[in-house]
């Protein structure tokens, strides 16, 4: 995975020490709380699937040799946790993508998508751009049908919605980062204490959660 | 900027501004409900909505004034009683509007009476949109223009789900898009 | 939700943070035999009648409906250290105590699925509900000192649930402030600025705790 | 154009319709003030057009003029703008609903719903359903409108509260007649109380 490549060698064994279902929730976490679409976890999504599957699998057997029914349902659970947290996650990142599919598509955002999820945005595209086109823009004048521009007139492509990277949100840091610039003149900086929650503007902490350096809670 | 599909900006750019046309123009008498012609002249004095005054007014062909809304009358109230003064009547979208229309008018006040009308209502009204005497009590809300009156909707909506989930309950709840779904029972 | 143009601003529900909550770890007592579980969250067990054993909150609650153990409400739940919370919270006007993250969820599930678990629940239940009101109107007090533009808000100790409740209403105020009170905004007056109220006095910026 | 409203007034009028509506709630789509919001773009865009004309034949440069003509004619452009904002603004917003639609009910419309829709708007549904439905047959099937919410335990107990009828539910037919009460799998409940159709039994 692309974003895991800066991490330093102590940074990568606490990693390894952390539960894929651990690192899942935290993925569900911070997905349902940016603003933006982040990174697909590929691996992790792979891996986690694969664990589910393999969960299913035992379930099955214990089911079918009459094992005490307290432990399927334990062990159903238990799998319905982590089906429920990537069901979840993977969600919450179709519906970012109903919201902003133009603005993604037409971004570096593209990249962080997965094949499946880029092969979704082409299609909801394709359906909302013939949603429009249906009910409003073809009945239109010609020189106000697009989509993207409000007439031929404008320079730019001044109809997209994008994410709003100037919202606040909750956020926690597992160990201290030093000084972060809070806006562009760096006159307000904040040092983050380690394990307290802040509030503060997306944007100005946007590496750190793209980097996993900041969690938002 | 706000996004194109915003329904409170579009609505907040419906708000009618006091303009003075500079220039004339032809095949749009609507606009001004005393012309005779369907032309507007030079120097007619019109109410327009924010969204045309506003294209207008970069092109120099209006000057805009300050709606009432604006007015000394209206800050003295709001300097006497911020928490009482009735904004939603005056202006819907009053911070909305008036953040469009700070940096375009001659008058520079805008932008901190707007700081300062926010600043104390938030203090007097806003900042207990969670308390439960808040939540019993509708007067403040006929008061409070559309930005205040989601301010309060945010608190007061994810308080009342705390409490509906502190009770317990069903978590399966019918999604607001089906509508009301009658229980048989009440057939 | 309100807030039409920003979908944002409620991203979990109470059930969501509920959920989290049940992934803490508490110690339950079974009166059972069973072999070690080797779960997708961990490995637990094993389970021998009598012997404590560490599990999280969701497997404590599912063997406890079924019969299979006692839960030991955690030190945090005892009467003596709520009274003493519940001392401290009212003392200090502007700290927080540091309580468990989760302490409203796991409160909650234990008084729905242990009762019989906790001594004086009654007395529990009653002092962990004054606590959450004082801490909850120590958030509301704090909430009314936002008054200028902010960067950062520090939240030292203040638990999820908490969290959960006023992040809508806390995300749309230091937006409006921070739109208000921006530099654009808030332009010198040229001319005339006697004849004007006060507005631009913006006096100290101070605010909840702002780092 | 008909009656004396000012410009863009109709439009808004669509877009009020949009706030006034319950958060999340469909009303019936208002063709007829639809169909007047594009006759009035129509409108305006003859009357641009027939300004250009204007100053063409008086041998005017249409770009560089700065006359009475011109300000019409900018006039009218703004009000075409104005009204497909408030048009897309419409069809846009009413496009969040039904995507919402598509998560939580399957890909058949109640018909409640489907009377409120426009014909586009029926087939928006169609199409986006089926973009989610293979997006999941991309995921080797992961049904990703079930588990709305956090799972508690496997198997529920609910109350049946319409006549559904004989269901296959896992691998038999159970009889979901209307008051009776069964446990069931939560995810196969799980649509039914979506619905209203069923009620979780707590305790």
């Amino acid at each position: 995975m692309a974003n895991e490549s800066g991490f330093s060698m102590e940074e990568f064994e606490s990693l390894m020490a952390t539960s894929d279902v651990e690192l899942l929730k935290r993925a569900w976490r911070n997905e349902k709380s940016a603003p933006e679409i982040l990174q697909f976890q590929a691996s992790l999504v792979q891996r986690s699937r694969e664990q589910i599957q393999l969960m299913e699998g035992t379930i099955e057997e214990i089911t079918r040799n009459g094992f005490d029914p307290l432990i399927v349902s334990v062990y159903q659970m238990d799998m319905d946790r982590a089906q429920y947290m990537l069901r979840s996650y993977l969600r919450t990142r179709l519906q970012k993508i109903e919201k902003d599919m133009i603005h993604i598509s037409k971004t570096d955002l593209w990249n962080r998508l997965s094949k499946e999820e880029q092969s979704f945005s082409k299609r909801c595209y394709e359906n909302m751009k013939s949603y429009l086109d249906e009910s409003v823009l073809s009945k239109l004048p010609s020189g106000y049908q697009s989509d993207l521009k409000q007439s031929n007139a404008s320079e730019e492509d001044d109809m997209v919605p994008e994410s709003n990277l100037e919202t606040f949100v909750f956020c926690k840091s597992e160990s201290s980062i030093g000084a972060i610039p809070l806006d562009d003149s760096a006159d307000e900086i904040v040092d983050l204490v380690a394990g307290d929650l802040y509030v503060l503007r997306y944007k100005s902490i946007k590496p750190f959660v793209e980097n996993g350096k900041i969690d938002l809670v | 900027m706000a996004s194109y599909y915003d329904i409170d900006d579009i609505l907040a750019e419906e708000e009618f501004i006091p303009v003075v046309f500079q220039k004339a123009a032809t095949g749009v008498g609507l606009l001004d409900p005393s012309s005779e012609t369907n032309n507007i002249e030079q120097g007619a004095k019109v109410e327009l909505p924010f969204w045309l005054a506003h294209e207008l007014h970069t092109r120099q062909a209006v000057v805009m004034s300050i709606p009432s809304c604006f007015n000394q009358m209206t800050k003295k109230e709001i300097q006497a009683d911020p928490g009482s003064v009735d904004l939603r009547n005056r202006c819907q979208y009053f911070y909305e509007l008036g953040c469009k229309l700070a940096p375009m008018v001659s008058d520079r006040t805008i932008g901190s009476f707007l700081l300062y009308a926010f600043k104390n209502r938030y203090k007097e009204v806003l900042s207990k949109a969670h308390t439960s005497t808040f939540i019993a009590s509708t007067k403040p809300l006929t008061l409070l223009t559309k930005e205040e009156t989601h301010l309060c909707d945010a608190a007061q909506s994810s308080m009342a789900a705390f409490k509906k989930w502190r009770i317990g309950g069903s978590r399966f709840e019918r999604p607001a898009v089906l509508g009301k779904k009658r229980k048989p029972s009440d057939e | 939700m309100a807030g039409q143009s920003d979908p944002q601003s409620s991203v979990f529900s109470a059930a969501e943070m509920e959920f989290l909550a049940e992934d803490e770890i508490i110690e339950v007592v079974p009166n059972m035999r069973m072999e070690p579980l080797n779960l997708i969250s961990g490995d637990y067990g094993p389970f021998r009648p009598q012997i404590a054993a560490q599990v999280p909150l969701w497997l404590a609650v599912a063997l406890k409906k079924r019969g299979k153990c006692t839960i030991r409400p955690p030190e945090w739940m005892s009467i003596e250290s709520l009274t003493q919370v519940l001392e401290s919270e009212r003392d200090s006007p502007k700290e927080f105590q540091p309580l468990p993250f989760h302490y409203v969820e796991i409160s909650r599930l234990l008084f729905d699925h242990a009762r019989d678990d906790i001594p004086d629940i009654y007395m529990v239940r009653s002092l962990i509900e004054d606590i959450r009101d004082v801490r909850f109107h120590k958030v509301e007090s704090g909430l009314e000192t936002i008054s200028a533009r902010t960067h950062a808000v520090k939240l030292k100790n203040l638990s999820a649930m908490e969290v959960n409740i006023v992040r809508p209403f806390v995300v749309r105020t230091l937006q409006s402030f921070y739109k208000h009170d921006s530099p654009e905004m808030i332009q010198q007056p040229v001319q005339m600025s006697t004849s004007r109220p006060q507005a631009t006095d913006r006096g100290p910026r101070r605010d909840l705790r702002r780092r | 154009m008909e009656g004396t409203e000012i410009y863009g007034r109709r439009a808004c009028q669509l877009v009020k319709e949009l706030a006034c509506a319950e958060p999340g709630q469909l009303t019936r789509f208002n063709d007829d003030l639809f169909n007047q919001v594009i006759k009035e773009c129509t409108v305006h865009y003859s009357q641009f057009y027939e300004l250009t004309r204007k100053m063409q034949e008086e041998g005017l440069d249409v770009q560089s003029a700065r006359n009475a003509d011109h300000f019409g004619m900018l006039i009218h452009h703004l009000s075409l703008l104005r009204n497909k904002r408030c048009l897309m603004a419409y069809v846009h917003k009413r496009s969040e609903v039904i995507q919402n639609l598509s998560w939580k009910v399957g890909r058949v419309l109640p018909e409640e719903i489907e009377n409120k829709l426009s014909d586009p708007e029926k087939r928006y549904f169609k199409s986006h359903s089926s973009a989610l439905q293979s997006y999941m047959r991309g995921m080797d099937g992961l049904d990703l409108t079930v588990d709305m919410v956090p799972p508690k335990d496997p198997y529920i107990k609910v109350r049946v509260l319409d006549d559904i009828g004989v269901t296959a539910m896992g691998d038999r037919d159970t009889n979901l007649a209307r008051h009776s009460i069964h446990f069931l799998k939560r995810s196969d409940a799980e649509h039914y109380m979506f619905q209203g159709m069923m009620e979780e039994l707590l305790g």
